[in-house]
């Protein structure tokens, strides 16, 4: 444990694949696929391997950044290469290394040209990646932040399906157009604690991008302030989420995508910007985030997107754009919990980002390995499938039933922590919210009638072959995690707790001393009666 | 009536107008360039004025820099003049607009 | 060995697993032959709606055939495996059961005694405090995996495991030609599970998740026959307005959660009796919404659209799940809650008014139908109607005395239906049978049974239950109401009388009087296997001797009443509503002849009608009142009207996203709701193309075109470049001017 | 104010770069077409020379005596900065030039020769500490300029190129000149650093402050900044590509030197006068450039226009003068932007086959499959264009929004910001280009000048980009003491 501790390990994590890049790069010729793909293979498992002892050295008790690397980058600037993470990076530099192998074993068959370029791409997109997590330098985070789009711009672009150069810039342009702006709101930052601007006095402090610093250096910010920032960090994030107005990128880039795209874009990239605002927006801004109007403007907008993208799927006759649409729905969810504000709404929210990941990856997985077979994802080409492949039917079926939120699977145990969340702060919230768990099972159920019930009436589906085993060793680690959180999420909600709870108490949450709301003018429950004037309520324990 | 530095300044404010808009509306394109040694000779004269009114020798320095180089200009323009009128057998500095948009 | 209680519910998930593997490692096998031959691919193609024999599928008529002709199908492969999974981890859930109830005591339990068993912490949710107007304690908010059995879950798992496995024996008969066998008893596995987990869940939470369950199983049963797009939507069907009960059941748990600060029933429960005042103002919207969940899963009024849908699934599965399991557990959740809604008289009055309704609405439904399986559905619905009816009028244990006692009879009638529709080989319309009690002597003779019991002929087992609701429903005072007791009971009398009408009239045309169908098909006409109507002997038999636990006006006689009443928590203060108090022994006994009255009445009817009338009176009436039969049979016509409003109505302004659906079935508010929701989300997606992301490519295009302004103002002219920069100089230095 | 033998000392770059430019242009009588390429290795061999002499002139402690020649001249480190800028640039266009010269059907010792004499003219202007010296400078390398870009005096478009550049370039250097002639005599100076002494903030007159906007729309050309930038698509286009790639980087960055020298020093209380203005024109800069761009197929117009927004950006840090960022970011941006838009033409050069073929972007269909490491370094190229991290790019665009918010100028750092954005677009359809479509697969003839040129821009893009602690801290001390 202690070695761990002194060892650069999340430096090593986040270089692993980036020098299996270069090899790929530099040694191995294009020629020899099959050279190319094991090697690939094997980095990606290589780095899960060595991503996993996080999991058990890492201390649950200990608040804040654990495993941190800091030497100074840029020192005229204050820029410093500042590695750390908590409870919350944890989960999700997992979860990358975990979406990385898979992603990476899935494309063995469904990738046929310029083979070596995309592993290399995959692998330095994984880098990226778990650079962006592990940073605590704003700096560093916003390099990390941008250059992450270009693998991903490439793989859309080369790989993808017939729109993809439209879906390709479109994304790009979105998420960066999103994120410059929270450049600025980051040299804001900076000059707040250095030397000041725009009329408002600066702190004097030594320059720093510091993460930790920075944070509380925002958070003691006036209110006004911290608005005008929350905004400037809000469309980076809201963008890359993606919130409601903001999500038109989405099922572009998902639709055209190539299926291991697909699964690292929905289950960790849509992840940066719920974890921006995890990170970033609540614990820095909180003056803002409690401003009513704010937070209003936020659930409101999580909402939205929660109904909204649920019935936009209902219509949908691409599967994968269907599937694209349900995770504007999803991270709508995410959100509704982060601004829930509370220890049940952040937690749900973080773990919703892990469910989406497994459950959403797992689905795009799972429509790659019909459009492999039929190069068609339009829902109207298939039908009766659960007569000839009933083991794809079994996992499709576990994976829409995870991802609509049944009980005993992943996705219900962050739907009912966020929606709980909700629901405390606000009955409508939670109200509203409920409607898009009565359409995720409407729309799914309903994918999941057209593909695989009625009549096997398409000849050309036929003779398709079941699952191989190569597939199913790609979906069974995500049907046992799926499991496992739907089963017994303790350990994730032991990782998540600490740092939750600093994010809420950030925000003046709930801690163990309650502070009064009696005299707040809430929205709760519409009593029945009268409404008694803050009867105090008896602990049940 | 004396002459002032006023004086100096409108003439080749003027002088400075007019090869300004010969710029602008001559079609020739050797009247383009004497209209530009207009505008020159009548910052010349600025500096001359200038010089005389301030007894400071620098301007009438300048002015010689700016004579020399007016020089330069003028070859490099017949020059010009020379190679546009091989290619289109005109002066018209209209008709070379083969690059727009 | 009642530390064992988790045994109860894993045997059945075990079962699942093993079938469900069992399943896939087999026909996984199966589709790499096929793929092998590919010659056989297109007789592969043809056969694979797989013919099923029952009734399911009226176009079979001749299959009869494939009933007796095993050879017809390839063989089932792993078939005695999975009959033995299937139906020996039933059977162990229900010994374990038993074995926990006696380990507890039945004795103590009716004393009180609860025995939980916490397996681990399962969610914990941090520290947490609902702010607004909820103000529940600040603290730390969780919930565990933890099984509880008390007298109410002691009834239910005895019961459920019981019946549950008399039908997994009676499916071996019924569904062992069906080629995907083994799937069949993974999923009704899978049902026995969360069906147990549902009464055995220690707090609301656990409960959902059976709940949930129970509603995915019965997605999947319904389903079964996936071929066929009737039976893929109605499983869908049944799900998604589930998930609409759903939808006020969760909200109804985060109400309490942020009341309570705990799920758990034995925190929450005393809380809300020990402090009724505190609670009592914000449990009415709470109970509204577990009622909503009520509602959905248990088939009442605005919601029970899906479960005459349901009987697209085989029989068996009607028989479990949509009449004796399932469908009930919305008044066992109601029960469960009974402190809570005692704490809110509004809530019981929408209760009573709800079940009240709907089982007089689904009763006259039942008098004109004519598929036996739908009849059936019908009188579940109108029964369940009656269970709630208790339960609004505070007789929490009548409601569930019914509970039990229409699980014996109502899957005996069901198993009896699917006898006979096994028997005539597929079909299920009561004008095609007729005279079938001689052919089928066992069946004939359990399904007049049940029948009986249903109609509330004294001394079986229908007959004390619906007599407790009846009287519960005449002695019930609304206090904002005080004349909807009588109102309520007066409609459950009708419905009484209706439902022994509609039963003997099934009786009659089912069993007596000539066979109306084919000599061919009168010839294949044969009792069923011994593994069916062993079942409906055991069930016939409890629907005689089911009700003897609550004999009422007899010391001692109300067993069940007393094993039950430890649920029925005292209220701490006196203004509570209380339950309803115990009638006079002269007005019980005045209100049971009536109920024995309208019973003989409906009997006798139909008796006339159409086992001695052939049916002619009711053809008469039918003629005589055109407009009121037609509207009985056509199900009031609630679909007909929503159909032109939402279906035309959208069909011809959303134009083609109005996909087909059925058009012909009652439900209406879901139908409508489903249209107006396809419209709304047309418009979702019509807006994301074409105004968020318009206006995306709108700025793109107007600064397009702007450019190409800009582009034509690069003229390739040096000297307009010299104007636009003499204009330049000139807007630099009025720039200057303007903001010197 | 003697003039000290040293001062010539000090001048020897400039003194050896011209002796080498007749050298060249003698020395071009005699040598026949066949061995031109002789004089690519000579004109880098004489450049190396003033390199050393450069760095010899870095180590004088002569240099802290202040202006020299009277005060024409100052040798601090913000001119050897430019100096040594001016002198890659130089390095790389003779590179880039060699194949292309070879090819060409003109003579090509005086190809170099101009060359080298517009960097001459480059070097004083960012020595120039005087009106008259700089206005002599200016001439020098726009006469050579104009020269240059008709080249190709054969080619209509060449010479139409020249002839427009010319009108223009000498239609604005005398409003820059009338300028100068009204600064000169409403204060009686011609020295930066007496200009400044004189024109304290209560002296502000609206004759000077004509003179100060005619001297900033005369430099607003030479930058290309709207409304002053028409001149630039059509010249880039016409002219030779190599001659492009020497105009958009040499003399952008050498009219940025007298700009920031002459801003700087001489005119800093007259900010309230020319802040709003240049605030103005950098917006409508970066905004016009950007957008003009999207609409380009060709190359070379496209990059014409992407200079355009790059010229806006810088103007960005020309608004910070007054804080710590905003000259260093000037700096910082001038550099990585000769290396990558360098860079970035000299892979348009690579691809032409001769003269004008890398017109448009389908030029560069399939070049990832034609030739994968040149797809990869244009890719570098042009993230770095469009700021994206971690390229020199990015660092320097840092630098000038951050000037930008410091300076109280958030509008504009949210308009360029934006703008940058924007620019994604037109760069990354080369990148779709090159990456997603096939082209035709035709061999690309290689040249090691060429390629040498490539690797110098690529190595400075990237380490800018990741390690820029030594480049910055070094550039920091090239900002100009206010003397």
């Amino acid at each position: 444990m202690n070695t761990l501790q002194q060892l650069p390990i999340l430096s090593i994590i986040a270089y692993i694949p980036l020098a299996g890049a270069l090899i790929i790069m530099f040694l191995i010729p294009k020629e020899k696929t099959g050279a190319i793909k094991a090697f690939a293979t094997a980095v990606a498992a290589l780095d899960l391997a060595v991503s996993l002892p996080l999991w058990f050295s890492f201390d649950r008790a200990k608040a804040g950044y654990q495993f941190v690397e800091r030497i100074p980058w840029i020192p005229s600037l204050g820029v410093d290469y500042h590695f750390g993470i908590d409870g919350i990076t944890l989960l999700l530099i997992l979860l990358t290394t975990f979406i990385g192998v898979i992603a990476i074993y899935s494309s063995f068959s469904a990738i046929a040209e310029r083979q070596k370029e995309y592993y290399i791409l995959l692998l330095l997109l994984q880098t990226f990646m778990i650079g962006t997590f592990c940073c605590l330098d704003f700096f560093l985070f916003y390099v990390f932040w941008e250059i992450m789009l270009v693998p991903m711009y490439f793989l859309i672009g080369v790989w993808g399906g017939q729109r993809r150069l439209y879906a390709a810039i479109k994304f790009f342009l979105y998420t960066l157009a999103g994120s410059v702006l929270m450049l600025l709101g980051i040299i804001a930052l900076y000059f707040y604690n250095t030397t000041g601007f725009l009329g408002y006095k600066g702190l004097g402090h030594a320059a720093t991008f510091s993460v930790p610093k920075l944070t509380a250096v925002a958070a003691a910010m006036p209110p006004e302030l911290q608005v005008w920032l929350f905004f400037a960090f809000f469309f980076g994030f809201a963008i890359k989420v993606p919130m409601f107005p903001f999500h038109t990128w989405l099922p572009d880039a998902h639709t055209e995508a190539p299926t291991a795209g697909s699964v690292i874009l929905a289950a960790v990239l849509l992840k940066m910007g719920t974890y921006g605002f995890v990170r970033f927006s609540l614990p820095m801004f909180p003056e803002a985030v409690k401003t009513p109007w704010v937070i209003g403007t936020m659930v409101f907008l999580a909402i939205v997107g929660i109904v909204y993208g649920a019935m936009v799927t209902l219509v949908q006759k691409d599967m994968k754009k269907l599937i694209a649409y349900s995770s504007v729905s999803h991270l709508g969810f995410v959100m509704l919990g982060i601004f829930a504000l509370n220890m049940a709404g952040v937690q749900g929210g973080v773990l919703q980002m892990i469910n989406h990941g497994i459950s959403t990856g797992a689905l795009f997985l799972l429509v790659g390995v019909v459009y492999e077979r039929r190069h068609t994802r339009m829902i109207a080409e298939y039908g009766g499938l659960a007569r000839q492949m009933p083991i794809y039917a079994t996992y499709f079926l576990i994976m829409a039933l995870s991802s609509m939120g049944l009980p005993l699977l992943n996705g219900f145990i962050g739907e009912f922590s966020i929606l709980q969340g909700a629901f405390a702060k606000n009955f409508w919230w939670a109200l509203f919210a409920c409607t898009g768990i009565v359409l995720g099972a409407a729309y799914l159920l309903w994918l999941y009638q057209r593909v695989f019930f009625g009549e096997l009436s398409n000849p050309a589906n036929a003779k398709l072959p079941d699952l191989s085993f190569r597939e199913q060793l790609t979906l069974a680690p995500l049907v046992v995690l799926a499991l496992w959180i739907g089963l017994y999420p303790k350990p994730f909600f032991d990782v998540l707790r600490v740092p939750s709870e600093n994010i809420v108490r950030s925000v003046g949450g709930a801690t163990m001393t309650p502070p009064a709301y009696a005299g707040a003018p809430g929205t709760g429950i519409p009593a029945a009666g009268d409404l008694a004037p803050a009867a105090p309520v008896p602990a049940v324990r | 009536m004396t002459i002032t530095i006023n004086h100096f300044l409108i003439l080749s404010f003027l002088l400075f107008a007019i090869g300004f808009f010969g710029v602008l509306v001559r079609r020739n394109f050797l009247t383009v360039l004497m209209s530009i040694e207009l505008m020159l000779n009548a910052v010349n004269i600025n500096f001359i004025a200038f010089s005389r009114r301030l007894s400071d020798l620098t301007g009438q320095v300048f002015s010689v820099f700016v004579i020399t180089i007016a020089a330069g200009e003028a070859a490099i323009g017949l020059a010009l003049t020379i190679s546009l009128f091989r290619q289109r057998k005109t002066l018209n500095v209209e008709e070379a607009n083969t690059m727009k948009g | 060995m009642k530390d064992l209680l988790w045994l109860v519910p894993l045997f059945p998930l075990a079962g699942f697993l093993v079938n469900g593997v069992l399943y896939l490692i087999s026909h996984r096998t199966r589709g790499e032959a096929a793929d092998a031959h590919g010659s056989q691919g297109a007789p592969a193609l043809a056969a694979a709606p797989a013919p099923s024999v029952h009734g399911e599928n009226p176009a079979h008529t001749h299959a009869g055939s494939s009933a007796h002709d095993p050879a017809g199908h390839s063989p089932i492969p792993l078939k005695t495996a999975h009959t033995v999974v299937g139906t020996v981890s039933v059977g162990l859930s229900c010994v374990f059961a038993f074995l926990a109830i006696l380990d507890v005591g039945i004795g103590r339990l009716s004393e009180g005694a609860a025995h939980v068993v916490t397996l681990y912490r399962w969610l914990p949710l941090g520290v947490n405090q609902a702010v607004g107007q909820v103000h529940g304690p600040a603290g730390e908010w969780f919930v565990d995996a933890a099984f509880r059995l008390d007298s109410l879950s002691a009834l239910m798992i005895a019961f459920v495991t019981f019946v549950g496995f008399l039908i997994h024996v009676y499916s071996v008969g019924y569904m062992g030609h069906e080629e995907g066998y083994g799937r069949y008893f993974a999923y009704l596995n899978l049902f026995m599970f969360s069906m147990l987990l549902l009464v055995l869940g220690a707090n609301f939470l656990l409960l959902f998740v059976g709940w949930e369950g129970v509603g995915l199983c019965s997605y999947l049963l319904i389903g079964y026959f996936y071929d066929r797009d009737a039976a893929a939507d109605a499983g869908k069907k049944a799900f998604v307005v589930n998930r609409i009960g759903d939808f006020g059941f969760i909200l109804g748990i985060f109400g309490i959660f942020s009341l309570f600060g705990s799920l758990d029933f034995g925190k929450v429960f005393p809380a809300a009796a020990a402090h009724p005042s505190a609670y009592a103002p914000y449990l009415t919207l709470v109970c509204l919404c577990l009622f909503v969940g009520a509602c959905g899963k248990s088939a009442q009024f605005p919601l029970y659209v899906w479960l005459p849908d349901a009987m697209a699934g085989p029989t068996p599965v009607s028989a479990l799940i949509h009449a004796a399991t399932m469908v009930t557990a919305g008044v066992y959740m109601v029960a469960r809650c009974n402190v809570l809604f005692r704490l809110s008289p509004d809530a019981l009055l929408v209760v009573a008014v709800v079940g009240g309704f709907t089982a007089l609405f689904a009763a006259t439904i039942g008098v004109a139908q004519n598929d036996i399986k739908k009849v059936l559905a019908y009188s579940t619905v109108s029964q369940l109607g009656y269970m709630f009816l208790a339960c609004g009028v505070g007789a929490f244990v009548a409601g569930m005395f019914h509970v039990m006692t229409h699980a014996f009879f109502k899957a005996c009638l069901f198993l009896g239906s699917g006898s006979v529709i096994h028997a005539l080989g597929g079909e299920q319309d009561i004008r095609k049978m007729g005279g079938l009690a001689s052919k089928i002597p066992v069946t004939y003779r359990t399904f007049l049974v049940a029948t009986l019991a249903i109609a509330g002929v004294p001394l079986l087992a229908g007959f004390f239950s619906k007599d407790a609701i009846l009287a519960a429903a005449f002695e019930a005072h609304f206090a904002s109401a005080p004349w909807l007791g009588r109102v309520l009971w007066a409609a459950a009398l009708f419905t009484a009388g209706l439902t022994a009408f509609y039963m003997l009239r099934l009786v009659s045309l089912t069993f007596w009087g000539k066979f109306r169908g084919g000599t061919e098909q009168e010839a294949q006409i044969h009792e069923s296997p011994r593994s069916m109507t062993v079942p409906l002997i055991v069930l016939a038999f409890l629907s005689v001797v089911g009700g003897y636990v609550g004999i009422p006006m007899v010391r001692g006689g109300d067993r069940i009443g007393e094993f039950l009443h430890p649920i029925l928590l005292p209220l701490a203060g006196a203004g509570a509503h209380t339950a309803a108090h115990e009638a006079a022994a002269s007005t019980e006994a005045l209100l049971m002849a009536a109920s024995v009255a309208a019973a003989a009445i409906g009997l006798a009817l139909a008796y006339v009608w159409y086992a001695k009338g052939e049916g002619a009176v009711p053809a008469r009436i039918a003629a005589r009142f055109p407009g009121v039969y037609r509207a009985v049979s056509n199900k009031y016509y609630v679909d007909e009207a929503y159909d032109s409003v939402f279906v035309q109505g959208l069909a011809k302004g959303g134009g083609r996203f109005l996909w087909d659906f059925d058009a012909t079935v009652v439900d209406g508010a879901v139908n409508g709701t489903r249209h107006v929701t396809v419209g709304l989300s047309w418009l979702s997606s019509f807006f994301d193309q074409y105004v968020v992301d318009g206006l995306v490519n709108g700025v793109a295009n107007t600064l397009q075109a702007g450019f190409r302004g800009f582009r034509r103002a690069q003229t390739g002219r040096v000297q307009n470049y010299a104007l636009v920069m003499g204009g330049g100089l000139f807007c630099l230095v009025a720039v200057y001017l303007l903001f010197r | 104010m003697k003039v000290q033998a040293t001062d010539w000392l000090l001048l020897s770059p400039e003194l050896f770069l011209t002796a080498a430019g007749m050298i060249l242009l003698a020395s071009s009588v005699f040598v026949g077409k066949a061995k031109e390429e002789l004089f690519g290795f000579l004109s880098v061999l004489m450049l190396g020379i003033t390199g050393v002499l450069l760095v010899f002139v870095s180590t004088m402690p002569e240099r802290a005596h202040g202006p020299i020649l009277g005060g024409m001249f100052v040798v601090d480190n913000f001119a050897l900065f430019f100096k040594f800028l001016v002198l890659l640039a130089m390095v790389l266009t003779v590179l880039a030039s060699v194949r292309f010269v070879g090819e060409a059907p003109y003579p090509g010792g005086e190809y170099y020769a101009l060359v080298v004499f517009s960097g001459v003219g480059m070097f004083f202007m960012a020595s120039g500490s005087n009106l008259i010296s700089i206005y002599v400078a200016l001439e020098l390398m726009a006469l050579a300029s104009y020269v240059l870009a008709g080249y190709f005096k054969g080619e209509i478009k060449s010479t139409e190129a020249a002839l427009k550049y010319f009108i223009l370039g000498a239609f604005s250097s005398a409003v820059l000149l009338y300028g100068l002639s009204l600064v000169y005599g409403l204060g009686g100076k011609m020295g930066l650093a007496d200009l400044a002494r004189l024109y304290t903030g209560t002296q502000r007159t609206n004759a000077i402050a004509l003179g100060i906007l005619m001297i900033l729309a005369g430099l607003l050309f030479k930058i290309a900044a709207v409304p002053f930038h028409l001149w630039t698509p059509d010249v880039y286009e016409g002219s030779p590509t190599p001659v492009t790639a020497f105009f958009s980087v040499g003399p952008k960055v050498a009219a940025y030197a007298i700009f920031a020298r002459i801003f700087y020093v001489a005119f800093p209380k007259f900010q309230a006068d020319w802040g709003l203005i240049v605030a103005l024109v950098a917006a409508a800069t970066m905004i016009w450039g950007n957008l003009a761009a999207l609409l380009q197929t060709n190359v070379k117009r496209m990059f014409a226009y992407s200079s355009i927004a790059h010229a806006g950006y810088a103007l960005l840090g020309v608004l910070g003068f007054q804080t710590k960022f905003g000259m260093w970011g000037v700096l910082v941006y001038l550099l990585a932007y000769t290396l990558m838009n360098f860079g970035a033409f000299a892979l348009i050069i690579f691809l032409e086959a001769k003269g004008y073929a890398a017109e448009s972007v389908s030029d560069f269909d399939g070049l990832a499959k034609r030739n994968m490491p040149a797809a990869v370094v244009m890719l570098l190229f042009l993230l770095s264009l469009a700021g994206i991290p971690p390229t020199a790019g990015f660092i320097g665009k840092y630098y000038l929004f951050t000037a930008a918010m410091d300076a109280g100028y958030a509008w504009l750092a949210i308009i360029a910001v934006l703008a940058s954005a924007v620019s994604l677009f037109y760069y990354f359809r080369i990148a779709a280009a090159m990456f997603f479509t096939d082209g035709v697969s035709a061999k690309i003839p290689v040249s090691y000048a060429l390629t040498a040129a490539v690797i110098i821009c690529a190595v400075g893009t990237l380490v800018i980009g990741v390690a820029p602690e030594s480049v910055l801290d070094v550039l920091h001390r090239c900002v100009p003491s206010k003397y």
